[in-house]
Order: structure tokens, then C-alpha cells, then sequence
């Protein structure tokens, strides 16, 4: 199927950044879900976190600025708000695994109507590496998932069951995809569509989505500024 | 952002009857007097206090006592140099006591806020502490199993604060309070001085905002050893 | 009390061949570079390294793996900007890999470093990283159960260090040192600046001196993020 | 029995703090072993550790220049040494438990020859309290006991096994009493004697011990100087 006018990178990033409330302490994923950050509603102040030990970061620096003892987990150059806070790794993750940050945001390779998260291996070829993914999914208040909503060769990324090795068990709560926001209804285990793009139908939705797009009162229409 | 408060009873107001409650500080270096007064003047009952003492004299967590608000307290050296308050209500059966050796104390507490259920400890191994427990060998060593500690609320007492929450301590103030801190659902901390953001080096933060919810400027702390040299009571 | 050492050649002098070396640093934040220089010039072979990635470019860990001398890495994530050095072993079967997350490998070498010998956490729980590892269900959740992490030495890089051993650690470079002070039988910091004895706020100390047994003064130490856009080499 | 020239509790820390290595760390319990710290060997310098968190303290205040937030785990106020650090509970026990400390020195009720040691509670009456002695017990390199050599009613309180409640098993390796020096075999469930009393001979010292003391190579004479 070909869609027209699926959302980038820039837009998907856009929408997930409507719904950081004021004052959230929040971790975004190394690569794609770092570009929420930049579209952080005026007039509200959420709080990043990053694994290796810092609280209140904000922008990376100029070129030629970097101190490459102030980066993040991604291992990018980065610099401090006021109110900032550095600590070491294991205080770190307790703010992560004790339940403190309010959203988590991560890239994904499969996610099942369960809530199960695939996102750190495709398989058993090449170099595995996990970072702290595994600890974010089960230690974060509200675990977000930005995504196309299949992959490159057209398979489905919202499935009923993850054919990838986990990350974690029943622990995604939304899905902001290139076509739709989507919850996951963990205890009935199953997708909720809660926003779509306009001109697409449920039927062509449902159609490039492996498991059933349930619906619980309105769609709404995701509407999303133009970004590049 | 901004955590603050105006006052310690507004801080405290919701800290309703049944609650449980960890309590900052090791006697009274860093014990968060004004907020325990503030907590006192509300007069919640049937709470349960975590904390390592039971109050001395009749000031803070021994006021407490005394007023009856505490049903079960959890801690590990419940004597003082005037522990009338708890011993008399402990011997009447009026409170609950869950002694825990301090070490043990600490790292639950450390573990609530950290998410981690339970662990092992070779703390209380075949003692009448660790009697009732599950236990477990490793590398041929006997250890005790220990759950996590939570709270609803926690009082805590810093040095310094800023709008985010930052605090540091003051000298050997900090003991019990950073780990107080991670471990309540709510968190208030009484500073001493109130910075703006900035106000504090990141590389100082002793506990980071994320882990406090409340603040309120408390000038001037009292002392609970300086209250007792007084022969203070609360109310 | 003084625990200076002279050169970073005589502080790694006795980490011979099979030794469990914990190395401070994530990524080349906090990573100490002269210390682990120094042990490549002695070259002891057969070496678990525990680290939270596996090196970058030819320099540092990576340049140790080049050397031949890891047998086994412990660690999160093993990829980088140019991971070829740890890849290139790997494949060829030449160094073996455990994989933790994150987050339990902090807490396993914390819990190594407190004489906590095991822990349940919710991490990897479901998982193929959770596999063969016991479970429990505490309060209706499942968790692993994660054993601590010890190492004979642990490499670490402190930006101030006093002769007692306290340590401050520079903006973001704080990371796994900390923990990894406390979990070896011999830690060895490398410091920017030694100062005298009282040179330290001890309220700002990160690291206290008991964790730590040997220092050496490394004046403005080099990053391994520099050296690898200069595509340097070692040795 | 009335022995004659006992050793005080100031002479049995001066024993005691004739084994303390220079440089080592060093908790020494509330009340009476306080009082080994006054008898440090000059030219050493033993790094003293409080529960509350402090490590590197020095002796008292003058009176009135007591600051009541700089204390020491027995309530009462303490100076400062260059070199001294602050830090939470939960690393100050870290440090006990995870074998940091070089010699933890406790008073005792009761010590068994297999090292077991009773010193928290006298039995079921009263309010109980245990502070930080079953971490101490279970954490230090070395646990040494200081202690009368027989209860204020003449028991013995060397015993083949102790009958208060346990602060840990297996746990003391060498006892300073008021008459005697007496290393704990551990894996043999021997008391072995270092040194006695001069004047004291073993059936009298055998007379007050209630387990069997063992020999091994010569006994040493415990000399103190006189003290009060």
C-alpha cells in the first residue's frame, strides 16, 4: 500500500510533545525520540533526564562548544538549564526503576496489542546491545513508542505478538505512528486508535496494522503542523 | 516549576489520618522539627512513623507520641536520653513497634525508592530479627531476605533548595533524609534557605528534584537536642 | 595517609593476567584513559573487563580489546561511533560477552560495592536477558533476581582527590566511577587535581576515601571523544 | 571470686587500641569502646567511622561549642578532621556491609567460643533497641568485643553459648576483658588465649571463663599502664 502524506520523523516527534505535561520528568530514547524535546509546548517546562546522571539538561551546544564530560546517553554533546543536577548511574536508575519519571519515550521494532516491546534486537546475527532500555520500560510512569507504522518493506509494526526478542512484557501505554495514535489497552490487551490522519480510512488503517485497531467513543483527526 | 510552599501547614495538610510517614533525620541532627510541629498541629491519627529513633524529650516525633498520632513506628534504636514519650505508650501496648536493624533500615528505605521489591542481607542472620524471613545462600553464606520500604509522605529537613526541588544538607544532617526522599509518594523538605534555580552548583545536589515534591523555607531550623536542653514541649 | 602514587605505570603495576577490572566511564564521559594507557604498557592478558560499553576507535578500552587482553566483557551496550575493536573479536568468537541492562549493572556493582549479594528487579523480567535467572513475584509483579558485581580492581577517573582518598567528579563523568569505587578490592583513581588534605568540602565529597586505595595525579587528563576525532592510536 | 587489679574500662581500650593499624577505619560502638579513640598510638592515624555518616571525626567539642547536626551515632557531638566526608545512610551502611571497615569494636553481653555475640537485649522485658550492631557485626573485617570479663554478679560472659538473643553468629575474632586478651577460633568453636594478667594464674582465669580456653604456642602478658 502506498499512504500519502504519512508523517516524518519531525511530525510524529511534534505530536508526542503535546502530550508532556508541565513539569514532567522525562527520558526520551537515544536517535528519533530525541527530537521531541524541540517541540516542547510554549509556556511549558518539562524536566530531561538522562541515564548517565543528568537532570535538566537542555540544547546541544554550538559546534566547537562541546565538553565531552557533559553529554548524554546517546553520547551527544549537550548543556544545562538552571536547576540542573548531576548524580551517578545507580541513583540514576532508581529514579527510572523507583517509578519516579513521569514518560519514557523509545523507538520501536514491534509493538504487540499486550503492550510487549521489541526494540533491541532483530535477531541473533551482529553485536547485541541493550543500554538502559529494559530499565525504562519497566520503571517509567507512561512508556510512549514513536514509530513509522511499518517497516521499510511494508510489515506491520503493531502486532499481536512480538516475533523479535522483548524488551519488555505488557509495558507500552502509546504509540505515535507515522498514520495514528494509538493506546494500548494493556489489561484487555488490545490497540485503541485514538487519533488518525484525516484522509486515511479505518479500513486502509487496519489494513497496514497486524492486530485489531479497536475504537472506544471518537477518532480523532491527527492533524500535525508541516515540518521537515 | 516551582515546588514551594508557603507554609509548613499548608505542606502538611493533607496528611490524613492512617497514613504512613517517613521521618528525616538520626535523633535530632536533621530532624525536621517545624514540619513535625506543623504535622502535630493537623493532628492526623493512626499513622505509621518511619524513622531510626522514637523521639526524645517532648518535642518533634516524641511530641508526636504523646499526642497519640502514632500507631506503629518502625525503627531501629527506640531510646534516648528521655524516651518517656514512646517507652510508656510501647509498655502499655498503645504502639506498634517494627524493629529493624539500622543498616536494614537504610538499604529498604534505599530500595523503595530504587524499585527494588527485596534483597538480601547477611544482617540479622539467625538472630530474632531475621527469624520469619526467607533466607538464601550465596557463595556458601547465609543471608536474610528484606523487603522494601515505602511511604505516602516523607519529612524531610536540607540545608539549601531551589524551585526544582535540588536540596543539599547540612553536615551529618544528611543521614536518613536523601533516602527518605526517594522513597515517598510525596515528599516535602523544609530548607533552610530557598535559592532560585542556579542557586546551586548541579555538581552539589545531594538529592535531585525529581525526588521532592514540596518545599517550604523554614529560616533558622530549631534543634531538637537545643529544644530538649530547654525542656521545650510541643504543643 | 597518603595514598599517592607516583606514575599511573606503578598504580596498575600488580593487575596481572586473569584479574576482573572494573573501568569507570560511559562512553568517553568519565572514561580513565591514562590508567587504562597505563595497563595496556604492562599488557596483562586474559582480563574481565566491566564497563558499560566496549571502547571507541583505537584508544582506551578499545585499544586494550585490540591488545588482546580482554577475554570477557560485561556490559550494556557494546556498540559506538567505530566499535571495530570490540565487533571484530566478538564475531570472530575472541572475547566473550555479557550483556546486562543497564540499569541492573549499575545496581549489580552498587550492591557489590554494599554487601548485598542479591536483588529482585523488574528489568529484563519476560526477557531473553532475564532467562535462567530465578524469579519471584513480590506484591503480584514478577521480577529477576540479579547477583552482585565485584571486580578485583576498579580503574576510575575523579576530578578532585585529597590524600585520604575523597574524591569529586567532574559535570556528567560522575557516572558508573562512583560505583564502581566501591565494588573492587583495589580501586585506583586517577584525579585532575590532588589537593591537600582538607582541600575537599567534606560536604562535597562524592566519593569518601574508604572506598578508595590509590590515587595519581593526572593533570589535565585526555578524552577519549578528542582523541578520536583526532583518530589517535594507542599505544 | 575477687580478683584483684582488674583492668578499668579506660586500660581495656588502651589494649584495644594497641591492635589498631595506622590508616585503618575504625567504628568503635556507643559508650565504652568510644574510649579506645583517646589511646590512638602516636604516629598512627586510624580513620574513625560513625553510623550517621561521617568518616573522619575527631574528638569532642568544648562544651557550648557544640554544633547538635555534627554528631556522632552515640548522639553526642564530635569535631571534624581534614579529610573527613559526609554521606547518607544508606552508603554509610554500604560501607559496614560490604566489608570497608577495618575493625568494628563493640561492647558485649555475652560472647561464645563459636564467635557468636549477644549484646542488644538482656530478654523479653522493656523496650528493645538494636541500632546498627547486627550491620557492624556481620560488615567489618574485624569484630572485636571490649568487655568486663565477668557480669557486675560474677558470671561469666565467655560462654560456651550465648543465652540473650544473638546480634550475630560467628562473628567475633578477639575479646579485650579486664583480665585477659582472648582471640575467637571461629572455624574451630575455640576461644584461644593471647594474653592474661600477669599475676593471674590459668585455673583462676579458667575459674571466671565460662568455655573452655585453649593454648596455642605461649600466652603473652596483658601490661597496661595504670589509667583512670
Amino acid at each position: 500500500m502506498n499512504i500519502q502524506g504519512q508523517l516524518n520523523q519531525e511530525q510524529i516527534a511534534w505530536r508526542a510533545a503535546q502530550d508532556i505535561e508541565d513539569g514532567a520528568y522525562v527520558n526520551l530514547g537515544i536517535g528519533f525520540p530525541e527530537k521531541v524535546a524541540a517541540y516542547t509546548i510554549e509556556g511549558r517546562e518539562p524536566i530531561f533526564h538522562t541515564e548517565n546522571g543528568v537532570l535538566g539538561f537542555g540544547r546541544a551546544p554550538e559546534k566547537g562548544e562541546e565538553d565531552w564530560d557533559l553529554i548524554n546517553a546517546g553520547k551527544k554533546a549537550i548543556t544545562l538549564k538552571p536547576g540542573a543536577a548531576f548524580f551517578d548511574h545507580a541513583t540514576s536508575f532508581a529514579m527510572i526503576r523507583g517509578g519516579h519519571l513521569d514518560v519514557a519515550i523509545l523507538g520501536a521494532l514491534q509493538v504487540a496489542e499486550n503492550g510487549d516491546l521489541a526494540n533491541w534486537r532483530v535477531g541473533d546475527k551482529g553485536v547485541p546491545a541493550v543500554g538502559g532500555a529494559m530499565d525504562l520500560v519497566n520503571g517509567a510512569k507512561r512508556v510512549a513508542v514513536l514509530t513509522d507504522h511499518v517497516t521499510r518493506d511494508g510489515k506491520p509494526k503493531l502486532v499481536e505478538a512480538c516475533s523479535f526478542p522483548l524488551t519488555g512484557v505488557g509495558c507500552v501505554t502509546r504509540v505515535y505512528t507515522s498514520l495514528a495514535v494509538i493506546d494500548v489497552d494493556i489489561a484487555h490487551q488490545r490497540f485503541v486508535l485514538v487519533e488518525k490522519l484525516p484522509h486515511l480510512s479505518m479500513d486502509d488503517l487496519q489494513s497496514v496494522t497486524g492486530a485489531k485497531l479497536h475504537v472506544e467513543g471518537g477518532v480523532g483527526d491527527l492533524e500535525v503542523p508541516e515540518l521537515s | 516549576m516551582n515546588k514551594g510552599f508557603a507554609t509548613t501547614a499548608e505542606a502538611v495538610a493533607d496528611i490524613l489520618d492512617g497514613a504512613t510517614v517517613m521521618i528525616g533525620g538520626f535523633g535530632g541532627s536533621g530532624a525536621p522539627i517545624e514540619l513535625i510541629h506543623a504535622l502535630i498541629d493537623a493532628g492526623p491519627k493512626n499513622l505509621t512513623v518511619i524513622n531510626n529513633n522514637a523521639g526524645n524529650g517532648h518535642v518533634g516525633l516524641a511530641a508526636m507520641i504523646e499526642q497519640g498520632m502514632v500507631a506503629r513506628l518502625i525503627c531501629s534504636f527506640p531510646k534516648s536520653k528521655d524516651p518517656k514519650a514512646f517507652t510508656d505508650r510501647y509498655l502499655a501496648g498503645e504502639i506498634e513497634l517494627e524493629l529493624v536493624p539500622q543498616g536494614t533500615l537504610a538499604e529498604r528505605i534505599r530500595a523503595g525508592g530504587a524499585g527494588i521489591p527485596a534483597f538480601y542481607t547477611p544482617t540479622a542472620y539467625g538472630t530474632e530479627l531475621g527469624e520469619n524471613k526467607p533466607t538464601a545462600e550465596f557463595d556458601g553464606k547465609p543471608y536474610v531476605q528484606e523487603r522494601w520500604l515505602k511511604a505516602d509522605f516523607a519529612l524531610v529537613k536540607a540545608e539549601l533548595g531551589d524551585p526544582y526541588g535540588n536540596l543539599t544538607y547540612r553536615l551529618a544532617a544528611r543521614n536518613f533524609n536523601p533516602l527518605m526522599a526517594t522513597a515517598a509518594a510525596t515528599t516535602i523538605a523544609q530548607v533552610s534557605r530557598l535559592v532560585p534555580a542556579g542557586g546551586i552548583d548541579p555538581e552539589a545536589v545531594v538529592t535531585p528534584g525529581i525526588f521532592v515534591n514540596r518545599l517550604v523555607e523554614v529560616p533558622n531550623p530549631q534543634q531538637e537536642e537545643v529544644l530538649n536542653q530547654a525542656e521545650a514541649r510541643y504543643p
